[in-house]
């Protein structure tokens, strides 16, 4: 359980299957059905951004551990990653992103949302890499 | 937050329990004020879909696995909205954020109007300026010389808000820095035309209207940059004139001449200045029409300057349902005596 | 509208039979496709439920009455949300006008500032200023007289966004207006200072740095008026100093004087100006030290001013995920003959 | 059925009864189920209102109709109608309001988007008045 798990998207057939691997995932660890829908959601986001702007490239899941005051803490780590066209300005796309406007990266402000770590790496012409975090709570 | 929803789902469950049993308005009115409590404790549609599908599970334990599993998909589409939701809260911030910057601005804009009318013995002087939003594009401004002589501007810029508001400290900055054309309206608008030409996007423009008035000789003189036509009522005659200016509005070209013309003010006559945000009131989908503009002065015109320009607006406004669609200035200078 | 709601719900209707049947997540993803069908719609979450409640009873008949009649009270919480995601939409249209404003604002403000880095023999300049959000509270300056002397400033507004730019414009009328202290650091701030100290609220507070370079000597004098010290580079020595200038920011009295500096600039050495912006950039909870700025800048000396001080911020802004929490100001000059 | 009918707020109870009148006779005129609610949330708001900040006042409802292209259209209007305090500025209230602030005249934005038409007047010191209609799609 401590290896990380890839889905490759590069149609919808892969959308549907990393879903899949995030809800089994995170019903494992243990959270609840509204947060596994979260997680779900998030992943389909990403998933989907790859399958519309950036095919092919893949959903990779994780069980993280972190240890806080009140003990050791489990989690789940989606790493988003494709060599699509990148995106050329990351802070107008967290900065203004609607939910509802289109666009390469147009769901990254409501993954962020979603879930309670997140981080973007993404260089023009190379590629975009998410990678994001939801703790048990 | 477990906690929280664990007692909003208790709470839930005693409301649906005795809604179920007497289906009555009264249960129906618990359940808003209920979402009214949800949204303060911030809890998104999605988790409340599941707290409905856990009370209706305790409540029907024999209620079919197919209506059960239907709200996974209700739940899902709600995701949805629950993105919506959050996207929500984030904007109500970041407006919130915006809304104070401007405020603060806003107030900064208002230290460059004048603090207070200046007081000139013969003449009464009025004057009302209400931006359609926070900030305004209206602009006015007096002027007093050593001499006793007032110069007045009223400018319009075409635009509203922040940016109109960046282009009207400009106007002042500039106004300040031309002491030598008070009392010259066409040089000095021929001046200002310079700066706004040469500082200022291709896509704006301001219109202008600007008097000086000598108390001694009770003559005013004026000129005009496409801007809104004013009043001038005689007191003989009891009756209103358009106060033009003919001139092009200011930024379009360096060269532009501004006309300059003179009228003798009598005692009882008054000059109104206006911003077209007066004129452009809109009562349904029909313009006021000046004559009933006019037909509002007269009847406050027994009154104070101030006081005349200020019901003048409160009328104005309330026929607009309270919204104003353009900034509105409207000022007045009566000779008294 | 009918129209559209009769269309979902057949939608959805086949969308919630095939889920039934196998429970998939294929039938999710299409569930949450479908929700964002709903709200390009503009469908809000208690139309939705009701769609839902609609579907429900069509597919099963013998569902209990009181599971149905629990939609009522799901409805009626609803609402509550409704009444969210409608305020989200007009919020949304308001938000976009005053973003739109302030983009139009923000390219006027792009026009204070020098539309070129001047062109000087001896020395090789670079800049970079990048908004916190779209409009600036930081503000450069380059001014070239008629000897080839150049002077640069650097300011800094307390305070960001839309009052902040309001305030900037100001320090730009009146750099403009006092051409004599050019080459003055101490007299250039004097003299702004009592500007700042007339016309700005007293909660606003402007820290700025001036200097003057004669590259006929090469002597490079300056003053500072509270605000963040720079660097300067010996190249002999290949070692950075802090550029510190004491005096109190702008417009807290009117009396304050400032001490001018000077500095002797060999062939490679270079002088650094930047913003607190630049200093405070936040990693997790702490701030970056400035000996990690002066790292990444020895790290980039070797391109040109330009290349350099854009690599820099580059660095910077990716440390902070891309989020600016200050205005980022960085200016380079660097005597190359 | 085209005389107004009129009830008294001046606690809870008068919130209900409001929200009761206007929920049966949107339905007698003929609204869907959803539209009955979001009437109902209408009164509700704009009695509740009144409750707090200006009873007692009164909710009328009255069946109006007015001709159209496509003939005639019937449609509810409510009428808010207290002696209370007034609204010192009606602009600020219906520009700014957010649904979760409170005060006078909070949710005066939640009832003019829930209805077709709006309108309202108000004196210092001498109460408010709120007209809203509704008009069958
Ligand atoms: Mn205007
Ligand atoms: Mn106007
Ligand atoms: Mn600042
Ligand atoms: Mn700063």
């Amino acid at each position: 359980m401590e290896t990380q798990s890839c889905v490759e998207v590069k149609n919808e057939w892969g959308i549907v299957a990393a879903r899949q691997a995030g809800r089994t995932l995170s019903k494992e660890i243990g959270f609840g059905s509204v947060d596994q829908a979260r997680i779900t959601t998030a992943i389909s986001e990403l998933a989907r951004n790859i399958y519309l702007y950036a095919k092919p490239g893949e959903i990779c899941l994780e069980v993280v551990e972190k240890t806080t005051k009140t003990g050791l803490k489990k989690g789940i780590q989606i790493v988003a990653r494709d060599r699509g066209p990148g995106i050329p300005d990351i802070r107008q796309v967290m900065i203004d992103g609607f939910t509802t406007s289109g666009g390469m990266g147009a769901g990254l402000p409501g993954v962020k949302r979603l879930m309670d770590e997140f981080t973007i790496d993404s260089k023009t012409g190379e590629g975009t890499t998410v990678t994001a975090t939801k703790w048990l709570r | 937050m477990k906690q929280t929803v664990q007692n909003l789902e208790q709470a839930y469950k005693h409301i649906l329990e005795t809604f179920l049993h007497r289906k009555t308005e009264q249960g129906l009115y618990q359940a808003q004020q209920f979402s009214k409590v949800l949204l303060e404790h911030q809890i998104s549609p999605e988790e409340f879909v599941s707290i409905h599908r856990a009370v209706l599970e305790e409540l029907f334990p024999t209620v079919p696995d197919k209506v059960i599993d239907s709200f996974d998909l209700l739940l899902e589409v709600m995701m949805g909205y629950g993105l919506a939701y959050r996207e929500h809260q984030s904007l109500r911030n970041r407006q919130r954020e915006l809304e104070s910057e401007i405020d603060v601005a806003a107030n900064m804009q208002q230290t460059l109007l004048p603090a207070a009318i200046p007081d000139i013995d013969s003449l009464d002087i009025g004057v009302i300026s209400v931006p359609a939003n926070k900030m305004s594009g209206d602009y006015y401004n007096y002027i007093l010389d050593d001499h006793g002589c007032l110069g007045v501007a009223i400018a319009d810029i075409i635009g509203k808000g922040v940016p109109a508001a960046l282009c009207m400290s400009m106007i002042k900055y500039a106004m300040d820095s031309l002491p030598e054309q008070r009392l010259q309206p066409g040089a000095l608008l021929e001046n200002l035309n310079r700066v706004v030409e040469q500082n200022v996007d291709d896509s704006m423009f301001i219109t202008m209207m600007y008097g000086s008035y000598d108390p001694r000789t009770h003559e005013f003189r004026y000129s005009g940059a496409g801007h809104e036509p004013g009043f001038f009522y005689h007191a003989d005659r009891d009756e209103f004139e358009e106060l033009r200016a003919k001139g092009l509005v200011l930024g379009v070209s360096r060269k532009t001449k501004f006309t300059e013309y003179h009228v003798q003010v009598q005692k009882g006559d008054f000059i109104i200045f206006l911003s077209d945000g007066v004129t452009e009131c809109r009562v349904g989908d029909n313009f006021i029409e000046r004559s009933e503009i006019i037909s509002l002065i007269r009847k406050y015109m027994h009154l104070s300057a101030q006081q005349l320009v200020e019901n003048v607006y409160q009328e104005l406004v309330k026929l607009q349902g309270f919204i104003l669609r353009d900034d509105f200035t409207l000022m007045i200078m009566r000779r008294d005596v």
